[in-house]
């Protein structure tokens, strides 16, 4: 079985190429974020503060965070602290940051989570189907509902829902965490977005793979025409679909922050907007750390899950999306 | 008889991920003044990336390059600037060949421009029409954008664009491939019309070997990155010495319903990524004389008024 | 080059048959690349309507003060909370406000925004790309790894952090979402620049002895254009949706400026008694995005109808 | 089917084929009045310049043309029956694949890039032939074996994108073949192999002829590879059938202006460049496509009656049809 053995070292190779490629990126990350964090124009302590605090309150948070020393050396304290488990402590809350993630975090996860799903299944569908019969009154009015959702801003779509389903209807509550009941909503927010994205994408990529020849060869030796579609089109199309959803997965972080505001939604991305709105840096700095990770994880997860779909690995893939 | 341009061994390795791909590998070979040298071989023998490295846009690894008697390996930039108006090339590909953003005019000023060759705008429309119209093309045409002519027209704007710096030397790479017959005659007449017109010695790269023979004097062979057999193109194609270009000839099918191909040449072209030891062709060479072709790299050496690298004929 | 200076070139020396045979196909009119992308935008029934909607929107902020009938930033306490009326056609806010003539500056800042964060991100991103496209090598791969890493973070998240950091405003939201896009405009750029290259027309160029300059000039941006010009296009919905968020969560324009995401922020707490405040801005800040989104679309499918676009 | 044909009666039959594309520059008048008969165990080539509708032709017989074509008139009859009366789950069931198989110019870009070379082929055994998992594997290999490819064991188990050009085509027709075909239309298979490639694989097509009495339509642009394995030959010009005839007809006395210019532009015939003949002018643009006999522009024998009427296909020999007003003058 020799070709196995030759695939599964390509793979191999492949993957441990991709991580060590994605190291530097989280460094280079990690410091964009520190120097972000360090761009305020005030004094970060006064700022995190506030305008009444005494001179003593001001040195002891400078001595605390380390505010004195020279920013190289506070980063590498901070990093050295991230890989110890010791992320600082948020001003507002008075916790450690890491512990506030963790409790806050799984649920954040479950809204992306659930909101991924949903717009896969919705949007590889609806893709598929508007490929199948173009130009058609379904095609076309698909296309135009894709564009409204990738139009209206997320924000607004959440009140909505918020004052005609919660307020109006009243079959979900209002705001904070009864149960998955509350995850409804905010999910939906998320999910009708991406679907809309990704039925696009589906769409226009199958009706680029039938025009392909090897379409034409599966024809031509007689198979059934949902064959030829799922079978060789469907499969070929996927490919930069996948590519793209990976590509999104930092963008559903965004999504989360902004619905979860709208909706009061106790996960991560709420906290982040008060803490931003609070200054509170250690917690901002500590979640966006969090997200860059995770989207670095998701990428890897897409590259590594591309050479499962696509047996030509070593073509480097050009990213779309 | 001098040579316009002239190479010794020359050598172009590229690192693929496979291993280093010897496409073109240790030639000599020269062009005579006047002369059009056909150069024909199956895909990855080697025979574009040789036309291109003379040419000095790709830089070779090894070997030297000769260009009316001056060495020219080394020199770039301004230097080899001066070398771009005397030589030029056309593509096979008419389409991608020409910027879509461009009309025809602009073709054609900016190598005028950039070698100045004119000295009013008078002069220049002269000069443009008057390569136009050599290629059957006219004043009209001017105006026009690439993707509004046809692919004929367009391989005549490009052999226009070449023309118009009134070049020594021209390397046709596969010119007509990438048309119809009809259109390639016209196109293979325009050009035999213009090397009298311009005084200019082509070398003509191509995998269609009928039509190598109707325009070449001269004729070389290549296989894997190596010149096989050099000589004047009649000599070869009536008694085609080298087992390859025998074998090759054979199975190149004739447009005479009676004539037809017998033992094809067996076998597959192998890549050109570390090609096997010893003479290339010995793995598919039905008059293999024994252990010394699987060892030895033949050279290329004279026999008689041809040039032939393979053992049998020392 | 006008026609008639050709005119007095014509000579008839070569092959006239032939030659005329080959004329009558060619069409009346010369039609450049352009006029050809304008006759494939124009089959599109959306791009169009897109295209007049984006017309509209720039009358009315150019025109703002005349178009709003009251002056937006004019509080009036009796007259708060109005239903729509003749008097005040879109009702009034929680502080009295005429609503459509906010609406009506809303869109000048709306579309302020939107341009200021392409041309920021546009600016960063087509100079990264044509570097890293151009020039390949270590400075292509340092580029990739930038683009990698502003990748890992969502836009939002991204922009939260530098507004954050440097404090709410319309200004800081410019910075903070044009530093988070522009790797849209840089990986297109290269992208295409990488396409360009193995064109044999560039070939043909360094042939006939084109300099790098020229190369760039004449070769790589004239036909990198088109793109930037859909990416762009296709960019302003993203800006516009990015500022209005930041501004909806707080950080963004602050009061009383009559920024769209605010006015909706701000009608989240009337939404039982008077609904109209956050309908109509987060209306307008739909329509105008969607309206983006068709020209881009039109734009891509005329522009470069091979690729389709990324 | 109904029919049983044997060697040398006609087992395709297409008859006075109009069609036309509807794009949006106007309608391409495609195809005017194509007829056009392939006998078993014949290699029938159908040769023409870009654009002359051959490869539409051939479409046209398997239904699987774009959606923008519109059949106005013709027959196509396979084995007795009228393939254009056929419903598309009908064509599908009877026709494609296990009567009629077609081969692609690109092998590269006719393989499904993301299943092995095997699994494409074993797809059509489990169609056609048994669908039991071993049986098929081993009926794979005799495929392969059959189009002469070193090695299937290996083949079978590579992706496309690791087999070379021949290879691939080689693996197409086993793909075809394995579909238990008796007509293969091969559109342009040799163009992109190169010249020793082309001569084995020309051998493996005539072998497939002799031995199991497969009839092929043989589309190129290629005059020697015609000469090289037809016995019979229709030439198409913008869209006509401009002559059909035995190969030596078409090649010693070409009877149609188009077939003379075309036979005397190829390299090959005239040993050297200046001898080449040219046909002036260029192929015409469908869209408003000359009146009459479409060649009528580039014609040296073209009168007025050229212009106004179409010549018909007129029988002038056993196999000889030419479509030409005055074919007789044409030397």
């Amino acid at each position: 079985m020799k070709i196995r053995e030759y695939i599964e070292s390509k793979r191999a190779r492949f993957i441990v190429t991709r991580i060590v490629k994605s190291i530097p990126v989280f460094f280079l990350a990690s410091i964009i974020i520190f120097l972000i964090m360090h761009l305020s124009p005030g004094d970060p302590a006064e700022i995190m503060l506030g305008a009444g605090a005494t001179e003593e309150a001001i040195e002891s948070i400078q001595q605390r965070l380390g505010l004195d020393q020279p920013l190289y050396r506070q980063y590498l304290n901070y990093m050295s602290g991230v890989f110890q488990g010791d992320w600082g402590v948020s001003i507002r809350y008075n916790q450690p940051v890491l512990e506030l993630i963790r409790t806050r975090m799984p649920l954040t996860l479950l809204l992306m989570g659930s909101g991924l799903i949903i717009s896969v299944i919705m949007g590889i569908t609806m893709g598929v189907l508007g490929a199948l019969n173009p130009n058609s009154i379904f095609d076309y009015s698909s296309t135009v509902m894709a564009l409204f959702w990738r139009s209206i801003p997320s924000f607004w779509l959440g009140i909505l829902f918020l004052y005609v389903f919660a307020l109006e209807f009243g079959w979900f509550p209002i705001g904070g965490w009864q149960g998955p009941i509350s995850l409804v909503l905010p999910m939906m927010v998320i999910g009708l977005r991406l679907q809309a994205i990704i039925a696009r994408l589906t769409r226009s990529q199958m009706l680029d793979v039938l025009t392909k020849d090897y379409i034409k060869s599966a024809k031509t030796k007689g198979l059934k025409r949902k064959a030829v579609i799922i079978k060789h089109g469907l499969r070929n199309a996927l490919i930069p679909v996948v590519t793209v959803i990976a590509l999104r997965v930092p963008w559903l972080f965004g999504g989360a922050v902004i619905t979860e505001t709208v909706f009061a939604y106790p996960g991560m991305g709420s906290m982040l907007v008060r803490g931003v709105l609070s200054r509170d840096f250690p917690l901002v700095q500590g979640i966006v750390l969090v997200i860059c990770i995770s989207a670095i994880i998701a990428n890897l997860i897409a590259d590594v899950s591309y050479t499962y779909i696509d047996p030509r690995i070593d073509i480097d893939s050009q990213r779309k999306g | 008889m001098s040579n316009i341009v002239e190479t010794k061994n020359l050598k172009n390795f590229f690192q693929s991920k496979k291993g280093t791909v010897k496409a073109v590998n240790d030639v000599t070979l020269n062009v005579v003044k006047g002369e059009t040298l056909g150069v024909v071989g199956e895909s990855g023998c080697g025979k574009t990336t040789l036309g291109r490295t003379i040419l000095k846009l790709i830089e070779p690894t090894d070997g030297k390059i000769f260009f009316d008697g001056e060495d020219i390996t080394d020199h770039s930039g301004k230097k080899m600037r001066e070398f771009r108006k005397k030589m030029n090339i056309v593509f096979q590909d008419p389409v991608s060949a020409l910027n879509p953003q461009m009309t025809v005019y602009d073709h054609l000023d900016r190598p005028l421009e950039i070698h100045n060759m004119v000295s009013s705008e008078d002069e220049k429309l002269t000069k443009m029409v008057d390569i136009l119209n050599t290629m059957g093309l006219k004043a009209e045409h001017l105006i026009r954008y690439p993707h509004e002519l046809s692919g004929g027209q367009k391989q005549r704007v490009c052999i226009a664009r070449a023309l118009c710096l009134e070049p020594d030397f021209l390397v046709l790479d596969e010119p007509t491939s990438a048309l119809d017959v009809s259109v390639q005659s016209k196109i293979l007449k325009l050009l035999d019309r213009a090397k009298e017109k311009f005084d200019v010695s082509y070398m003509f790269i191509s995998h269609n070997i009928n039509l190598v023979r109707a325009i070449s004097d001269r004729l070389g062979v290549m296989y894997l990155g190596r010149l096989v057999e050099v000589g004047d193109s009649d000599e070869i194609f009536e008694n085609p010495q080298h087992p390859y270009t025998k074998a090759l000839f054979k199975s190149v099918p004739q447009p005479d319903p009676d004539e037809k191909v017998e033992a094809p040449l067996s076998g597959q072209v192998p890549s050109p990524v570390e090609p096997p030891e010893g003479c290339n062709f010995a793995p598919r060479c039905k008059q293999k004389i024994g252990e010394i072709c699987e060892k030895h790299d033949p050279e290329l050496k004279e026999s008689g008024e041809r040039k032939i690298a393979c053992h049998l004929y020392y | 080059m006008e026609k008639k200076s050709i005119g007095k070139y014509i000579d008839e020396d070569t092959d006239q048959q032939e030659i005329d045979a080959e004329l009558e196909d060619l069409k009346e009119k010369e039609t450049s690349q352009l006029a050809l992308a304008w006759m494939r935008f124009k089959r599109s029934k959306l791009a169009l309507i897109g295209g007049l909607i984006v017309l509209v929107l720039v009358i009315t902020a150019i025109f703002a003060p005349f178009i709003a009938p009251y002056d937006p930033l004019e509080t009036n306490p009796q007259r708060r909370l109005e239903d729509p009326s003749s008097e005040h056609l879109l009702g009034t806010d929680n502080l009295g406000r005429d609503i459509f003539s906010r609406l009506v500056y809303g869109t000048r800042i709306a579309l302020m925004i939107g341009v200021l964060i392409v041309a920021v991100s546009g600016g960063i991103g087509i100079t990264l790309g044509v570097l890293a496209g151009v020039f390949g090598g270590w400075i292509d791969e340092a580029i990739m790894r930038l683009v990698d890493t502003f990748l890992a973070f969502p836009t939002v998240v991204m922009a939260l952090a530098i507004a954050g950091a440097l404090g709410p405003g319309l200004y800081n939201v410019i910075i903070a979402v044009g530093l988070v896009v522009w790797t849209r405009f840089a990986r297109v750029t290269r992208g295409d620049i990488l396409s360009i290259k193995t064109e044999t027309y560039i070939e043909a160029a360094e042939a006939i002895g084109e300099s790098k300059i020229s190369l760039i000039t004449k070769y790589y941006i004239p036909n990198v254009l088109p793109s930037i010009v859909v990416v762009a296009t296709i960019m302003m919905p993203t800006a516009l949706l990015a500022s209005a968020a930041l501004t909806f969560l707080g950080i963004g324009a602050q009061a009383p400026d009559p920024s769209w995401g605010y006015m909706v922020s701000s009608g989240r707490d009337y939404l039982t008694i008077a609904p109209w405040m956050a309908t109509f801005g987060g209306a307008s800040i739909t329509v105008t995005v969607l309206a983006f989104n068709f020209v881009g679309d039109g734009l891509r499918d005329a522009l470069d109808p091979v690729r389709g676009g990324s | 089917m109904v029919e049983k044909v044997n060697k040398g009666e006609p087992i395709l039959k297409i008859n006075d084929i109009i069609l036309d594309f509807s794009t949006e520059e106007g309608t391409v008048k495609a195809l005017d009045d194509v007829s056009l008969t392939v006998k078993k165990g014949e290699i029938h080539g159908l040769i023409g310049e870009t654009g002359c509708g051959k490869s539409v032709t051939s479409l046209t017989t398997l239904g699987l043309l774009d959606d923008n074509a519109i059949i106005r008139g013709g027959e196509v009859f396979y084995r007795g029956e009228d393939l254009l009366e056929m419903s598309e789950k009908e064509l599908r069931k009877n026709v494609r694949g296990n009567e009629i198989s077609m081969i692609f110019q690109n092998p590269s870009t006719s393989l499904n890039p993301v299943y092995t070379a095997g699994e494409q082929v074993k797809e059509s055994i489990v169609l056609y032939q048994s669908d039991d998992d071993d049986e098929s594997q081993r009926l794979v290999l005799d495929e392969l074996d059959r189009v002469k490819l070193p090695d299937p064991e290996e083949v079978y188990k590579k992706y496309p994108h690791e087999l070379s050009g021949g290879m691939m085509q080689r693996v197409m027709i086993a793909m075809m073949l394995a579909c238990n075909s008796n007509l293969l239309i091969a559109d342009e298979p040799t163009t992109a192999l190169d010249v020793s490639i082309q001569a084995q694989f020309l051998k493996v097509l005539e072998e497939l002829k002799e031995k199991e009495e497969l009839s092929i339509l043989y589309i190129t642009h290629d005059m020697a590879v015609i000469s090289e394995i037809c016995d019979k030959v229709t030439v198409m010009y913008g869209g006509q059938i401009a002559e059909t005839a035995e190969v030596h007809d078409i090649f010693n006395n070409p009877r149609h202006p188009y077939t003379n210019g075309l036979i005397h532009s190829v390299p090959g015939v005239k040993k050297d460049v200046k001898e080449f003949e040219t046909i002036p002018g260029t192929v015409p643009r469908l869209i408003n496509p000359p009146s009459g006999c479409r060649f009528h522009p580039r014609c040296e024998y073209a009168q007025e009656i050229c212009k106004e009427e179409r010549p018909p296909l007129e029988r002038i020999g056993k196999e000889h049809l030419v479509a030409c007003h005055f074919w007789e003058e044409v030397e």
